[in-house]
């Protein structure tokens, strides 16, 4: 059933172009039946879980590399199985309509509905390579949603990055997997969590927490790689909405969270969540401040509450834990909400800018009020439940057992230029002076505001009575990322407390900074640009380009074209190493003992010597192709005169047919020129005297070496016996090692028909007709 | 300048043959002595450039009379073919088969699949090297 | 004798690579040439050298008598000079063909399917 | 007597080789070269046939038969390319 | 006693290479080289033979003996034919002491043609090969 | 007629060559000798009797060797001494050899003797260039070379 | 007798021989050709299934008792060598059908591509080390030919060095045996291995290891001998280039894992470690000259280098998990390789360049084609659950094991450039708008009507099922790698099985 349930989006993926065609233009109601039973069927498993058990299913998949469709349903998995599922639904619903008629609505679903089964796998999955198979299938199904409008050169451009960055993360993280793998010999999640290992104290430890922490900072967009997020905005709003701001970026949260309870026990692990969440807090917070696309500022905001979340794991009090719970859920729903009604606003102004809006309110009345609602949530304000989320932000910063003013410091003034941020997204397009947008705005389609509107009422509801969901799951999920059981205690309102103070100052402080942004705007806009020339966005690009260079510069130098050069490296590497080996293997001996040899002997030698020297020395082609031939006949003459007949007779065979072919060859090739300057011919002949001189020195040592006898001996002594015949050559030739001469004229023919094809067919004649 | 002689045309006829028996005088003495197939398709092979040098390459086709490739195809055929007895008595590949066909009179021929086998690699060098220098020589044509 | 070959052979090989580094393609192919003859030659010595004994059963005889050249190699030798010879063949007609197509026989400038 | 003179037949013939290949080194033309050539052939079957009385092996005659009936084909090729007017580049 | 007339015909047909190679090293032109170098190398060859089947005194080695003198009889001439003939066609200079040259001034390098000079005597017909 | 001429000395050649004399080998050598000329039949001109050929073949042969060795005295003579004695050039020599098979055996035999070389035909056929080294006597050469040529003609013809 | 451990040699032979003699019939041959390489894989698969049951085939070829006679000899990895051999030849060989130019198969393509896969099958089964120097040949000579067949400028220009330098590691190879042989006095592998592992001082022996190193790095394409394939591989038409890029190099690195295994483990610590680093070399080099290029089959012609290091890094680490990657990537790169030039195919025949500039537009005319690029391409960048993943997954993972970082960084880091290289092909031939300088797009368009378009589709489909099945269903593929990677860890199971009662 798990199983089915995680698999059961590819499997309707699959069936996506044949239902389009009979469901048409309600494709997306048809489809988010699916994503609406699943939240049904977890909502289902929420009594078990918060019954304080966790599901475990087992499939086997490749057992002999520990790989198996293990799923694990635990509070944390479950809370993001639901926000998969349930926002998933209105996602559907909300595309159908945001993208009708749009050419390739079909392929848009595939890949959605496949993204979305990734990320049910990737939450549910308790085989670390399972999880990480889904993992990198999200960062692939969002590359192709980010370059949706594939058309456009900037939307392919931005896709690369993400997947670039997550990509590579990923890599990363496939490497922390492993070390983790080795640390505590389990490939599951749940027995990970349920081992007492002190995987701090392994000596992997470093190792694995870095590497997980980079997979995971990649994936949700933590500082220094956030930037690839708001490039992602390049998607269609109901991706961003869904991919890029309520799931597939909370998947590197939800690693950190997963792991927690057992990475956590070293300053490595909880000091670097803390610095790098802050950080992102701080940075998505002012640049959401900074920006003015709609779905950038909104996308900013999502890097924030990513750094917000990763912080709060970091601070891993039990308070922070609710707190990472409640900002985690309190996001999902505003954020979702939020970017599907800017994607309404888009889709019906007509622009993305909000400095092009005004005066919205009267036009789209029902859109301005869920964008109200939602944006409050997004400020931190009651009753809802982002202000429940960020109270508990401030007290657990507050109580942080370390750096806890540095975070609060950060907390707050992010908080400050969230609440800003919120009055852009809402005041600013809906109120003030209308202005004219490229399309008459009118207020959006129900399709497109059920899930904005759905998703902001389950804010409210859950702000003014947060038991509910306390109870339900999130107790639960609390549970399984602190470690311990936990009860959370959730109310809206806790009395006047420090918190409260801080939130009022926020308002107050964010609200003066909304209004001073008309003014600040340019010198914000002019710090930017400055800094993109530095910031790690210009470093990616830097690093991209490095490597274009590098490759250009590596393919210059390596594979230029010149033959020669690759001959010269080929030959540096053979006899380099040889050499090398020798000398170090065996040693060098120069042996010039050459007593045992007759005077006719070193006269055949030296015709070999003479003919091989002159055809190398010679201005005269044909004078060396003479030459080749005499050491053809000098090469034959040491055959004979060594007890080879046959071998005598086909060297000279061979010699004269070669030298015929030649000279039939040579017809056409001009003469012989000194193409290479001197100084190349000193190099290439500094080369091959090193290499002859190894070669020699190597076949020295092997002519003092025999460890065994031959195994001629059997040919010998069996060749006429058993095979009748009195030529033991040829008797091994056509007999003993028959396969070989086999092969042999095998490559003759094969010599034939290559000649053949290249003298009769031409190019020349194949382009004519 | 002037090509072709009446002497080189008359010596290639005279020659010719006495290459051509050698050839496979070669051939079927390779077990017991020098030689074997390679070395009489070779010597053959002397022979019809010979012949293609005196006369020119067509005149080589047309006494071939089948192409160079035929004859290429047929050596490598006949030396699969040396394979399929052994396979056909369920014996290793390439294993040799002897039979002795009895004579009129008294003495047997002997016969093998590793002549069979010689004969193919006699067929295919001779094809190759035809195939060479007919294209060769139809080249510079 | 064998040590005297080392040094011929370690010449060959000399020579060959020198050709083969040359740019103009006809002594690329001399190169190749001078090159499968050291390789056959290295064989040949390396395997050990012996004088006038061919691995022949004599006329009359049924088998060897007394020590004969080892036949093993020399079969491998015989199997590679006809293997070097196809390649060469081979070798030949593509330099000329690429002569022609290409217009040249300077290597240096048959760079353009690289870069 | 016969060992003394197969020596002095190996020292001549090595000679007539180192001759013949002065002779091939020097050209001046293509002919002269395929003359030396076509020398050192001969000298080659010279050079078998002592080496096969040296050894007492008569399967070596087959050395010199094959040279006899082959090797004048590369001076007919280098004659049929001079004829065509193969490039001179000597 | 045979090995005496072995190892003279052996003697015999290595100084028949040797004349051969010091010719070939010695005279000054391709045709005059080619006197000493062709008829020379093949007559040493084929004492050497001689001395070879003396030597087997087996009819079998004999007979291949003979056959190879056959074979080279046939092919050498044919060899110095073609290159002498090719050497002389594509224009070697002559030795400065040749004397007289009957077939420069017959053949016209224009047509290729080689006439006998006898075209305007009377004659036996031309026969042609069939 | 000369279709069987070669084909029985081709088998005769394939006995002497394979060194056992029986019937079946010499059936064998006949064989492949029919094949060896098979291949010829359209190439080969045809050439009449030839049974009183041998005698002759016998006195041309000794003549021949006679010749060999007188010239190639002379030429090594030539060769050895420092100072030249040779009077090379190119004469026309006109054949009375008519058929290809004569004119090419002709030519053989005077390339074959040292100090004369047979450079070509004449296009008629009826003169053969021959490049000779000793020139001293050049009616000397000619007869010589006119008995030569008398003693082939008998042997084929 | 086992007829299946012949079978695989003796159809493409025959099959070559027999197209051959049909020269003049296209006809006869195109059938020929499909039936003999299906007959190819069917034998392959008979001869997985007996390895598996038997362990290890061994005939001895012409009855000889081993080691004097050649011997064919097959283990699982033997075994899965020939039956990637059939599939890639089948694919090839119905490919071939749309295709090939007339012209070629008027002039040999069909016998030359039996041929081609009869050396090559050869080379997977034989166990001796000269006859895998002949097989080589025979499968050498046979991609000359391919090569040039079309006599195109580029192919001559590519077939230079692509045969100057195959020559050259072929006469390193000669060498080698020679040596060996000297030393040993045998030419059978298993035998050698024998003797090799039992002599005191392997000095020597590890020299002339160097040299049959560098000769079959040479014809695996390593660093820093690589650049013949580059230089020639996108040069010839692209059934050919596929045809290559599948199976040529990897005979090489099968003929590394071979010796490497079986005879040359005396000095582990040293040779192993030289191919360590030209495994990484490898990768690092060939992902960089990819990213240079902009020419789809130049692209792939890079990357099968840099796959090469994957390959050859399972054999350098030389640890039970490192062989299984090695073999697994062997196995997922043969078919992922050959699929992914096979599309490069199409898109030629749609819009006649493999010029990435002069591409576009085929994903919004041709989704599912886009699909059946995106399978293999995504496996070969390692992208989960395709066969690329596991593959690359094992390797880094064995490396990690053996404590090589930097190895298992710059192992990571090529991934990284696979996929930014697959993706480069994908955004600019599938996903960008066709470019509008190019003119002719009625194939593109569907207006004109293909020749044999079956052909064309039918291997890619099944190919990039192959690659989904390695991957979905990947545990009995794990299993056969697994057995593979263990009989190469333990020669002498290879040696007795080879020697029999000979053996020491
Ligand atoms: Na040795
Ligand atoms: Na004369």
């Amino acid at each position: 059933m798990m199983l089915l349930a995680v698999l059961s989006g590819f499997l309707l993926a699959l069936a996506v172009p044949a239902l389009h065609r009979v469901a048409g233009r309600h494709i997306g109601w048809v489809l988010a039946l699916l994503p609406a039973l699943l939240t049904a069927y977890f909502a289902s498993l929420i009594p078990t879980i918060s019954g304080g058990e966790n599901l475990l299913i087992q499939n086997q998949w490749m057992p002999g590399l520990g790989v198996s469709l293990d799923f694990m349903v635990d509070g944390l998995s479950l809370v993001f199985a639901l926000l998969i599922s349930g926002i998933g639904t209105f996602i559907l619903i909300y595309a159908g309509s945001y993208l009708k008629g749009h050419k390739d609505l079909a392929r848009f679903y595939v890949i959605m509905l496949s993204f979305m089964a990734s990320m049910l796998g990737l939450v549910l999955s308790d085989n670390l390579i399972t999880f990480f198979v889904f993992w990198e299938l999200t960062s692939i199904t969002s590359y192709m949603l980010i370059g949706f409008n594939h058309e456009d050169a900037e939307a392919r451009k931005c896709a690369l990055q993400g997947l670039f960055v997550t990509a590579g993360g990923g890599l990363v993280l496939m490497a922390g997997l492993i070390l983790l793998i080795f640390i505590t010999g389990s490939y599951s999640f749940s027995e990970i969590l349920a081992s007492d290992l002190a995987i701090h104290e392994h000596g992997y430890y470093t190792a694995a927490a870095v590497c997980v922490l980079i997979g995971a900072f990649t994936k949700s967009a933590q500082v220094p790689f956030h930037f690839w997020l708001p490039n992602a905005m390049a998607a269609p709003t109901p991706v961003s909405a869904y991919l890029h701001s309520a799931t597939m970026v909370k998947a590197g949260v939800y690693l950190l969270a997963r792991l927690n309870s057992s990475m956590d026990g070293d300053a490595l692990w909880s000091y670097s969540l803390m610095f790098f969440g802050a950080a992102t807090m701080l940075t998505g917070a002012y640049l959401a401040f900074s920006s003015t696309g709609i779905k950038k500022v909104l996308a900013y905001s999502t890097v924030m509450a990513l750094g917000t979340l990763t912080m709060l794991i970091g601070v891993g009090t039990e308070k922070a834990i609710i707190a990472f719970v409640c900002v985690l859920v309190a996001h999902s729903l505003y954020k979702g909400a939020l970017f599907m009604l800017a994607g309404a606003l888009d889709h019906e102004t007509g622009t993305k800018d909000i400095t092009k809006m005004g005066g919205l309110w009267h036009s789209m009345p029902r859109t301005a009020i869920i964008t109200g609602l939602a944006a409050l949530s997004l400020a931190g304000l009651p009753p809802l439940f982002g202000f429940v989320a960020k109270e508990l932000m401030f007290e657990s910063v507050l109580n942080s057992p370390s750096w806890s003013w540095g975070l609060l410091a950060a907390a707050v003034a992010s908080s400050i230029l969230v609440v800003a941020v919120a009055g852009l997204v809402f005041l600013k397009p809906f109120f003030g002076p209308a202005r004219t947008t490229p399309k008459q705005p009118h207020d959006a389609p129900f399709a497109m505001l059920i899930g904005p509107a759905v998703l902001t009422l389950l804010a409210l509801i859950f702000g003014v009575a947060p038991f509910l969901p306390a109870t339900f799951v999130l107790d639960a999920a609390v549970s399984s990322v602190y470690g311990s059981g936990v009860q959370t205690a959730l109310a809206l309102w806790h009395g006047v407390n420090i918190p409260l103070i801080l939130s009022g100052v926020s308002l107050l402080a964010g609200s003066l900074l909304f209004i001073a942004w008309q003014g600040l705007h340019p010198t914000l806009h002019a710090v930017n640009t400055a800094g993109s020339r530095v910031g790690p966005e210009a470093g990616y690009f830097r690093f991209m380009l490095g490597i274009t260079q590098i490759a250009s510069w590596q393919t210059r130098v390596l594979q230029n074209g010149v033959l020669g050069v690759y001959l010269l490296i080929l030959v540096l590497v053979t006899f380099g190493l040889t050499g090398y080996t020798l000398l170090t293997r065996h040693g060098f001996q120069l042996d010039f003992d050459f007593s045992n040899g007759y005077f006719y002997e070193f006269g055949i030698a030296l015709l070999i010597v003479a003919a091989t020297v002159f055809a190398s020395v010679t201005r005269s082609r044909l004078g060396s192709v003479a030459s080749v031939g005499v050491l053809g006949f000098g090469v034959a003459l040491i055959f004979i005169h060594f007890s080879a007949p046959d071998l005598g007779i086909t060297q000279l065979l061979v010699e004269t047919l070669t030298v015929i072919l030649l000279v039939l060859v040579l017809f056409k090739l001009p003469p012989f020129v000194n193409l290479s300057s001197p100084w190349e011919r000193y190099r290439d002949l500094t080369v091959a005297v090193f290499a002859g001189a190894i070669m020699t020195l190597i076949m020295l040592a092997a002519l003092d070496i025999q460890y065994f006898d031959s195994i001629s001996s059997y040919y010998i002594e069996n060749s006429y016996g058993l095979a009748f015949g009195k030529n033991i050559v040829n008797v091994i030739l056509v007999d003993f090692r028959q396969l070989d001469t086999l092969g042999e004229i095998f490559v003759l023919g094969l010599a034939a028909m290559g000649v053949y094809s290249m003298v009769k067919l031409r190019a020349e004649d194949q382009h004519k007709s | 300048m002037k090509t072709n002689t009446l002497i080189l045309h008359t010596a290639a006829l005279a020659i010719m043959p006495l290459q051509l028996m050698f050839s496979i005088f070669l051939l079927l003495r390779g077990h017991d002595e020098p030689g074997g197939g390679f070395i009489g398709g070779l010597v053959a092979a002397s022979a019809f450039v010979l012949y293609a040098f005196a006369f020119g390459a067509e005149s080589t086709r047309k006494l071939l009379r089948i192409s160079p490739r035929d004859i290429l195809a047929a050596g490598l055929l006949f030396g699969l073919a040396s394979t399929i007895p052994a396979l056909w008595s369920g014996q290793a590949m390439l294993t040799a088969q002897w039979w002795e066909v009895p004579l009129p009179g008294e003495g047997y021929l002997k016969l093998s699949t590793v002549l069979i086998f010689d004969i193919g690699v006699y067929l295919a060098v001779l094809g190759t090297l035809m195939t060479f220098v007919i294209s060769l020589m139809e080249s510079e044509e | 004798m064998e040590t005297m070959m080392a040094y011929v052979i370690g010449l060959l090989f000399t020579a060959s690579i020198y050709m083969m580094l040359r740019r103009s393609i006809v002594k690329l192919v001399i190169g190749l040439i001078i090159l499968s003859n050291a390789a056959n030659l290295l064989i040949f010595v390396v395997a050990g050298l012996t004088r006038g004994a061919p691995p022949l059963i004599l006329e009359g005889a049924s088998e060897i008598a007394g020590t004969v050249a080892d036949p093993l190699p020399q079969a491998l030798i015989l199997t590679a000079i006809v293997i070097a010879f196809s390649v060469l063949a081979f070798a030949v007609v593509l330099i000329r063909r690429a002569y022609e197509v290409v217009g040249t026989d300077d290597l240096d400038k048959m760079k353009d399917t690289d870069t | 007597m016969l060992g003394i003179a197969i020596n002095i037949v190996y020292l001549m013939l090595s000679l007539a080789l180192l001759f013949a290949f002065i002779r091939l080194t020097r050209g001046p033309s293509l002919a002269d070269r395929v003359v030396a050539l076509e020398l050192i052939a001969s000298v080659v079957v010279g050079y078998v046939g002592v080496h096969a009385i040296d050894t007492g092996v008569s399967s070596f005659l087959d050395v010199a038969i094959v040279i006899s009936l082959t090797a004048f084909l590369a001076a007919i090729g280098f004659a049929r390319f001079l004829e065509r007017g193969g490039v001179k580049d000597e | 006693m045979s090995e005496i007339f072995v190892s003279i015909l052996l003697l015999a047909g290595a100084s028949f290479m040797v004349l051969a190679a010091i010719g070939i090293v010695r005279l000054p032109d391709l045709p005059t080289r080619m006197h000493a170098s062709t008829k020379a190398g093949a007559m040493g060859a084929i004492l050497t033979m001689a001395g070879v089947a003396l030597h087997f005194s087996d009819s079998a080695v004999a007979a291949r003996a003979i056959a190879f003198i056959v074979f080279i009889l046939l092919t050498a001439p044919i060899a110095a034919h073609v290159i002498g003939r090719a050497g002389y066609f594509t224009g070697i200079t002559l030795w400065s002491g040749t004397t007289k040259d009957e077939l420069r001034e017959r053949y016209d390098p224009d047509s290729h043609k080689l006439s006998s000079g006898l075209e305007n005597k009377t004659g036996r017909a031309v026969s042609s090969r069939d | 007629m000369i279709g069987l001429f070669w084909n029985v000395l081709l088998a005769i050649a394939w006995v002497v060559l394979s060194g056992s004399v029986t019937a079946m080998n010499l059936l064998a050598g006949f064989c492949f000798g029919y094949i060896a000329l098979m291949v010829l039949q359209n190439q080969v001109p045809a050439l009449k009797g030839y049974s009183r050929r041998i005698p002759r073949l016998v006195a041309f042969l000794v003549f021949f060797l006679k010749e060999l060795v007188k010239s190639n005295l002379r030429v090594a003579y030539d060769v050895a001494t420092p100072v030249w004695h040779m009077k090379p050039g190119v004469i026309a020599f006109p054949l009375e050899a008519s058929t290809d098979m004569e004119i090419m055996f002709v030519s053989s035999v005077i390339s074959l003797t040292p100090g004369t070389l047979s450079l070509d035909v004449s296009d008629d056929r009826r003169v053969l260039f021959i490049h000779a080294m000793f020139l001293q006597d050049e009616e000397q050469l000619r007869n010589d070379l006119k008995e030569l040529e008398h003693r082939i003609l008998k042997v084929m013809r | 007798m086992n007829p299946e451990l012949v079978l695989p040699i003796l159809i493409p032979l025959t099959a070559g021989a027999l197209s051959l003699a049909f020269w003049r019939s296209i006809t006869l041959q195109r059938v020929l050709a499909v039936i003999a390489t299906g007959l190819l894989l069917a034998a392959g698969i008979w001869l997985m299934h007996s390895t598996i049951e038997q362990g290890f085939l061994v005939v001895e070829m012409g009855s000889w008792p081993a080691p004097f006679s050649i011997v064919l000899v097959s283990d699982v990895l033997g075994a899965i060598m020939i039956v990637l051999t059939g599939i890639i030849g089948l694919a090839i060989a119905i490919y071939s059908l749309a295709s090939t130019p007339k012209g070629h198969e008027k002039f040999g393509y069909y016998p030359l591509m039996h041929l081609l896969l009869a050396g090559v099958a050869g080379a997977f089964l034989t166990g001796d080390i000269f006859n895998l120097f002949v097989w080589f040949e025979v499968m050498l000579l046979a991609s000359f030919a391919l090569l040039t067949l079309g006599g195109e400028r580029a192919q001559m220009e590519g077939a230079i060095k692509y045969v100057t330098l195959n020559l050259f590691s072929s006469a390193i190879f000669l060498s080698a045996v020679g040596l060996l042989y000297g030393m040993v006095g045998t030419l059978n592998m298993a035998d050698i291995a024998q003797k090799v592992n039992s002599v005191d001082d392997p000095g020597m022996v590890t020299v002339v290891s160097l040299l049959f190193m560098v000769s079959f790095g040479i014809k695996a394409a390593a660093f820093p001998l690589f650049f013949w394939l580059p230089a020639s591989y996108h040069t010839p038409q692209v059934a050919v280039s596929a045809l290559f890029a599948g199976l040529l190099t990897k005979v090489g690195v099968y003929a590394l894992y071979r010796v490497f295994t079986l005879i040359f483990t005396q000095d582990v610590g040293y040779t192993h470690t030289i191919l360590l680093w030209a495994a990484a070399l490898t990768m690092l080099t060939g992902v960089l000259g990819a990213a240079a290029q902009f020419e789809f089959r130049r692209i792939l012609s890079f990357h099968i280098v840099s796959q090469i290091g994957y390959m050859l890094l399972g054999l350098a680490l030389f640890t039970p998990l490192a062989l299984i990657g090695g073999v697994f990537y062997i196995m997922h790169h043969i078919i992922v390789k050959t699929n992914l030039f096979l599309v490069s195919g199409i898109t030629y025949r749609l819009l006649g360049s493999y010029e990435l500039k002069d591409l576009g537009g085929v994903y919004r005319q041709r989704p599912y084609l886009a699909l059946l690029f995106l399978i293999p391409a995504l496996s070969l960048a390692g992208i989960p659950p395709l066969s690329g993943f596991f593959a690359k997954f094992i390797v880094v993972r064995a490396s990690l094991e053996a404590s090589e970082y930097v190895i298992t960084a710059i192992a990571l880091l090529v991934g990284l450039l696979t996929l930014y290289s697959m993706i480069k092909i994908w955004a600019e031939v599938f996903w960008k708008k066709l470019p509008d300088h190019v003119t002719d797009a009625s194939r593109l368009n569907g207006e004109v009507k293909e020749r044999n378009n079956w052909a064309y589709y039918v291997p890619v489909v099944g190919l990039a099922a192959c690659t989904l099945v390695i991957g979905l269903y990947g545990q009995p593929i794990y299993i056969l790698a697994e057995t593979a990677a263990d009989q190469l860890m333990n020669p002498q199971l290879y040696i007795e099985a080879v020697l029999g009662g000979q053996s020491k």
